[in-house]
């Protein structure tokens, strides 16, 4: 792994956005053209629930700053989903600790089709913190020093 | 060319025709644009909030609401922090 | 399914990816904002891009075009289109490349309007929108072709309950050309529609509606009607359910009560009898079981009435407290017009009726049941019935007088609210009481009345009220059928009102999560007959959508198992949320037998939560795989 | 006359609210082709205007855009939005209905919903779509989530200046576009027409309108909708965020001083929900409702109506008797206690929401040979075992149309309508092989 590769990214903000919710909610702040941080990347999922825990540890080794998953909350169309998707956050949130990332980088939050507002207020808060934490592999190495004082 | 030529034609007749709206609307853009420049001015040295700024320019407070409401929309004015129980209004970018 | 030869063509086709990327300016509302030729150029040379273009209008006849030629050469076999929001034009670029010849999956869409230039500007939305497409080309490089799945569907519905919504159903469902097997457990049609008399608003016969709509039925020769039958097992999945019935000879005390009421008709068979229904069949000696294979299972399993416990406002205590039904039945058939109201030769003076007996309670007013049970809901069709008894009283017999005792009147139904006023124009008096303060029945001591009702009005600021009655009559709710058993057999979602839950009362109101299951009238909440029918209908048409074709055609986003790599864990059986969609099977492997996951992709949803779950990475939703995410998070860091 | 503007149909659906759109899906999920006549510039009707919705308290807009979108994108659904029905009627052939499209003054295949017209345009104009808080210009897209995403013009307001023409990217923009007259033939039809408001203007007890601060229900759905016109709770006269509402109930229904006797079915709900909304944005405001019943009848209603009063929501039992402008721009309440002490009280409130209630949007007088009920709602002629047949035969009422209703009922009433219209479909294609 090289730095370099992680330089680049480190201010990527990685969004999974839900197809019948979050995703058209992104696109209704599209609509009244509404600006936001640029390093926001929104993939468009059915539910987040297909994620395993390594997904999410990989895409911070990858660089990712920080994973905000736009659900639909309880309004999830797919039986079960969300309250699976919220058990799996809570051991990814372990894994994160076990590591040495900070919990922050990682976000589930609900967002409707016309959730304008906290769209755009997740966001800010997310580019804030990365941009004060740096590249997650950061969190590893002062997370190191820690643990060796 | 020519087909331009007709269009011009056509939009003449259609002022014509619509003489009453055009000019109701006209005196409106006037009346609108002498408003909210009004409002904008008041904001030039930061947020105010309506009432301050109906004082200021002696408008009733519910057509300032009105205004900023809709320059709200098109991305002119943004909300700003809250006085008391009324919110200020800032200038965009 | 596609025959070996046309797969082995298939895979030919798309096993090199040629990858033909087209972004749209959309006249400025991109290219305003985006560099799009230098998204072009920055993608251009990625693997497996062959061509790439920038276009005006991609949407536009000539912009799909281009796509298509593309296609017709030989040129391309994946498609990348960068434009607006995927809502507005994924499925116009998806019918475009599927009109050229090619599978419409094999394409993705990447939004660079909505959520780059019309929120970003500059250098910094032209390398976002390269991002994207570079993620959206890295998607397409590992999609497959899919189809959409087909199901054969039996051209047959079973209808669960003989009430008006099971009536109901069968009719129209028969009417689209639907065979019905319609499935009633007690000797009787027409369920507890048939214990009413006169409906409000319209005052039609119940009886009356009941022979209108059983008849229909029984003369209909797609429908079967199956009397004391009741499901005892069942398998299967939409399109192809298996139930097995059972009819057996009646033993519960109601429908030997109904059968007596036979016994003075001379010929009952398929006359409405009231208080008992239509008798459309002899009850069978014997139990027997038989199998019946179905496209769709319509649940019509009504409601039963409230009981109240011994007690409750002196029920049980009290031989003058009795129930509304009691007081329907009674009045149906006691059409005498005597001045006062007589009851077992009792002079009825004065009547005291109490509204929400097992409806609206409130936990830690109201005591639960055995089973600790509250019925917090409203019954809603109590209140219009109630004061439809109390102006039949007082219209009939003028000398009784009617109190009562309500907290909210709830006539909200067209043609209700007059009940309410004609009640008032016929002086019935009313009392109106908070849950914490409910009226009070007790035993008279001064010998004019049996009874006496005390409570705390309300309506006069909260001043107790004592009135002497005669007779007290609980308007009692509903509660859902006793169905406990087809419950749990068919997994069905219950609310916390015990009623049957749909998915989404709006999204999808007559369906539950398992698909080809569906809800009629009051199994999933009390509902009128009017109500009722209508859901019944709703029901119906959900039916008629799935099985008029011939076949269920579902989305190909379902899981997938591969074969070689699982290893049998089985965890992804025990995430699945939808019982059945994901097994484990034995099958043979290199000899042996081993279990390896199936998914039924008939049952499955396409949630993914097995795909997370699963160690061996063996599982998949077809078109949403793990493997494109992760390539699209690569593509997104890359560059 | 000219073939091309005849078309044909299976059947024939007036109105693209919810109830129409969960009928045109029905049907067209069957084969049916389906065209939907719409009188607004968008389809989606009143929900897609509302905020939340009972009880499951989630955002109208999510439940309305998927079937809103399903019934764009169906290959046999064909959407007439901005339409006006001329007539509608039938005969041995089926339903003729004459049709106008309104001028849009924007070619529909053009126009690619940038909105750049908007932004250009000059005249500012009250949105109604926004309960008239806010201001659109004389070119507008409704809202962000219309369907179909095209421009209209608005030539009342409109000053000709020619910017939108030279903004619009696509050369969409056509001044001359005159109103399109078709027929649309059809084997059967469903009318969905919907509902409006009670009209206040004569209540003069209310303020007949003119008391500022005193709104209406759909008015504060727009207030507490996401994408509202303050997108914050905020009181209309001057943006002072309120510290105390009531709601009035039975604002326009029954009422026999209006005319309206009937109950409305809904607003005891919706101003519960609302309720429910205003405490969560607004936690320190006190809201009253004063209400005569309240009539949470439907699945899972008296429970949400239980959970309110646990959040501390003030029910007064009391009759309103007179609405007035007060100090400071808030509204004096005077009511009738039905309660407590009684008598006559006096309160003042920063923000008053009036429940009003339904009437038909649509009259058929004139325009269809159907009939309607002394509460002008269509005439449902079976309401007990099939609520959505009327006096005409072949043609159907689903939702409001037949009487007030909520969303769910009027769902299910829209599926109980397309069976009748698929079985009714169904009848007449077997006759005709005979």
């Amino acid at each position: 792994m090289t730095t370099q590769a992680n330089n680049a990214s480190e201010g990527k903000i990685l969004i999974l956005a839900t197809e019948s919710c979050a995703y058209p909610g992104a696109n209704s702040v599209g609509q009244a053209h509404s600006s936001y941080p640029a390093n926001t990347y929104i993939l468009r999922v059915r539910a987040p629930a297909l994620f395993p825990e390594k997904f999410y540890l990989d895409c911070f080794e990858k660089g990712i700053g920080g994973i905000i998953i736009m659900a639909c909350g309880e309004e999830c169309p797919y039986e079960g989903a969300y309250t699976a998707l919220a058990k799996r956050i809570d051991r990814v949130f372990q894994m994160m600790k076990k590591r040495g990332y900070d919990l922050r980088r990682l976000r589930l939050t609900a967002i409707c089709t016309v959730c304008n507002r906290a769209f755009l207020k997740e966001i800010t808060q997310m580019n804030e913190l990365i941009q004060e934490l740096g590249a997650p592999s950061n969190d590893i190495e002062a997370a190191a020093a820690e643990a060796a004082s | 060319m020519s087909e331009k030529k007709i269009d011009k034609e056509a939009l003449k007749q259609l002022r014509q025709e619509r003489q009453a709206s055009i000019k109701h609307a006209k005196d409106t853009i006037k009346t609108q644009s002498q408003d909210i420049k009004k409002i904008k001015d008041q904001l030039k040295d930061g947020g105010k909030t309506v009432p301050q700024i109906a004082a200021a320019i002696k408008m009733p407070t519910s057509k300032v609401l009105l205004y900023i409401t809709a320059l709200r929309t098109y991305g002119v004015l943004v909300e700003g922090a809250k006085e008391e129980d009324y919110f200020k209004y800032e200038l965009a970018g | 399914m596609a025959s070996d030869n046309e797969k082995k063509e298939t895979e030919k086709e798309t096993a090199e990816e040629k990858i033909g990327v087209y972004i749209c300016h959309c006249g400025g509302n991109i290219s305003d904002h985006v560099d799009v030729q230098k998204v072009r150029d920055n993608i251009a040379n990625l693997p497996g891009v062959v061509t790439a273009y920038t276009n005006m209008f991609m949407c536009s006849d000539p912009g799909q075009e281009l796509i298509q030629k593309d296609i017709k050469d030989g040129k391309i076999n994946r498609v990348v289109v960068a434009s607006c929001a995927p809502s507005l034009h994924e499925l116009t670029f998806r019918g475009a490349i599927k009109r050229a010849g090619m599978n419409p999956y094999l394409y993705e869409h990447a939004n660079i309007r909505e959520q780059v230039s019309w929120v970003h500007d500059g250098e910094k939305a032209t390398a976002k929108a390269t991002s994207l497409v570079a993620a959206a080309i890295a998607k397409t490089r590992n999609q497959e072709p899919l189809d959409p799945i087909r199901v054969e569907a039996r051209n047959h519905t079973i209808v669960i309950g003989g009430g008006i919504a099971g009536l109901r159903a069968a009719h129209d469902l028969s009417a689209r050309g639907i065979q019905v097997a319609l499935v009633e457990k007690s000797p009787f049609l027409g369920g507890q529609t048939a214990m009413l008399n006169e409906l409000v608003p319209t005052g039609e016969k119940a009886g009356d509606l009941i022979q209108a709509l059983s008849r229909q039925v029984l003369d209909d020769e797609n429908i079967t009607v199956y009397t004391c039958t009741e499901v005892i097992r069942y398998e299967g999945y939409v399109g192809n359910f298996k139930l097995t019935l059972k009819s057996s000879p009646p033993e519960s005390k109601k429908d030997l009560e109904k059968m007596a009421l036979l016994a003075d008709k001379n010929n009952p068979s398929r006359e409405f009898v009231p208080f008992a229904g239509i008798y459309p069949a002899r009850v069978p000696d014997n139990s027997e079981e038989m199998v019946l294979d179905t496209g769709a299972i319509v649940f019509a399993t009504g409601f039963q009435l409230y009981t109240p416990r011994d007690g409750e406002y002196g029920f049980n205590e009290n031989p003058e407290v009795i129930t509304l039904p009691d007081l329907i039945r009674h009045l149906a058939e006691h059409p005498s017009s005597g001045r006062a109201l007589e009851i077992g030769g009792r002079k009825i003076e004065r009547v005291a009726l109490i509204h929400c007996v097992g409806s609206r309670m409130i936990p830690g007013i109201h005591e639960p049941d055995a089973d600790g049970n509250l019925n917090e809901y409203c019954s809603r069709t109590c209140c219009s019935a109630t004061l439809q008894a109390a102006n039949q009283i007082r219209e009939r017999h003028p000398d009784t007088h009617v109190f009562e005792y309500y907290r909210d009147i709830r006539t909200y139904g067209r043609g209700h609210e007059e009940y309410y006023e004609r009640a008032s124009d016929n002086h019935v008096m009313f009392f109106r009481f908070e849950p914490e303060d409910p009226p009070v029945v007790e035993r008279s001591t001064s010998g004019r009345h049996p009874l006496k009702v005390t409570v705390k009005d309300t309506l006069t600021f909260g001043e107790e009220l004592e009135a002497e009655v005669d007779l007290v009559v609980l308007s009692v709710g509903m509660e859902p059928s006793n169905i406990r058993d087809l419950v749990e057999m068919m997994k069905l979602p219950v609310g916390a009102d015990r009623f049957l839950q749909e998915v989404h009362p709006k999204l999808r109101p007559v369906e539950v999560a398992n698909t080809g299951i569906l809800l009629a009238g009051t199994c999933q909440a009390p509902m009128d007959v009017g109500e009722a029918c209508s859901a019944a209908q709703a029901a119906s048409v959900k039916a008629s959508i799935l099985l008029t074709k011939g076949y269920v055609e579902l989305d190909p986003f379902v899981a997938e198992v591969d074969p070689e790599k699982c290893t049998g864990h089985g965890l992804c059986a025990e995430a699945c949320p939808i019982e059945g969609a994901i097994e484990l099977q034995e099958m043979e492997a290199d000899a042996d037998k081993v279990k390896r996951a199936e998914v039924i992709p008939a049952l499955c949803t396409g949630c993914g939560i097995c795909v997370a779950v699963c160690p061996e990475n063996a599982i998949d939703i077809k078109g949403w795989t793990l493997k494109e995410y992760e390539d699209m998070v690569d593509a997104i860091v890359a560059i | 006359m000219d073939t091309d503007q005849v078309m044909k149909f299976d059947a024939l659906i007036v109105g693209g609210g919810i109830g129409g759109l969960q009928t045109a899906l029905d049907l067209a999920d069957q084969n049916f082709k389906v065209a939907v006549v719409e009188k607004e510039a968008t389809i989606g009707g009143k929900m897609i205007l509302l905020s939340k919705v009972f009880p499951t308290l989630d955002c109208a807009s999510c439940i309305t855009t998927p079937k809103m979108a399903a019934a764009a994108h169906h290959d046999n659904i064909t959407l007439f939005t901005y339409c006006d029905l001329k007539t509608l009627d039938r005969d041995t052939d089926g339903i003729t209905a004459a049709v106008t499209q309104r001028p849009r003054y924007v070619d529909p295949v053009k126009c690619i919903g940038c909105r750049q017209c908007e932004y250009a345009c000059p005249v500012y104009v009250s949105d109604e779509v926004q309960g008239g808080f806010s201001l659109r210009k004389a070119i507008y897209i409704p809202f962000s989530t219309a369907i179909p995403q095209l421009a209209l013009m608005d030539v009342e307001n409109c000053s000709l200046c020619g910017k939108c023409a030279r903004v619009c990217p696509t050369e969409a923009i056509d001044y001359f576009q005159q109103p399109k007259d078709f027929v649309i033939q059809a084997r059967t039809a469903i009318l969905a027409t919907g509902f409006k408001l009670t009209p206040l203007d004569q209540k003069k007890e209310y303020g007949q309108g003119e008391i500022e601060n005193v709104i209406t229900s759909l008015q504060m759905e727009r207030l507490l909708a996401p994408n509202g016109p303050y997108q914050r709770v905020i009181r209309p006269s001057d943006g002072k965020e309120p510290d105390s509402i009531a709601y009035v109930q039975c604002a326009g229904s029954r009422d026999k001083s209006l005319g309206i006797p009937y109950c409305s079915r809904v607003c005891c709900m919706y101003a519960i929900k609302q309720a429910m909304l205003l405490s969560g944005s607004l936690p320190l405001a006190d809201i009253t409702i004063y209400y005569m019943d309240i009539r949470a009848f439907g699945k899972g209603y008296e429970q949400f109506f239980q959970n309110a009063k646990a959040m501390g929501i003030e029910f007064v039992k009391a009759k309103v008797a007179k609405i007035t402008p007060g100090e400071n721009q808030a509204v004096t309440i005077r009511y009738e206690d039905q309660e407590g002490a009684g008598g006559v009280l006096t309160r003042e409130h920063d923000l008053v929401v009036l429940s009003s209630g339904m009437v038909p949007d649509w009259n058929p007088m004139g325009v269809c040979p159907v009939s309607i009920e002394e509460d002008a709602f269509i005439k449902s002629v079976m309401p007990k075992i099939a609520p959505t047949l009327t006096d005409l035969e072949g043609v159907f009422v689903a939702g409001v149309a037949a009487g007030p209703k909520d969303i769910v009922d009027t769902i299910a009433e829209a599926g109980a309508a397309a069976m009748e219209a698929s079985n009714y479909l169904n009848a007449q294609k077997r006759k005709q092989a005979a």
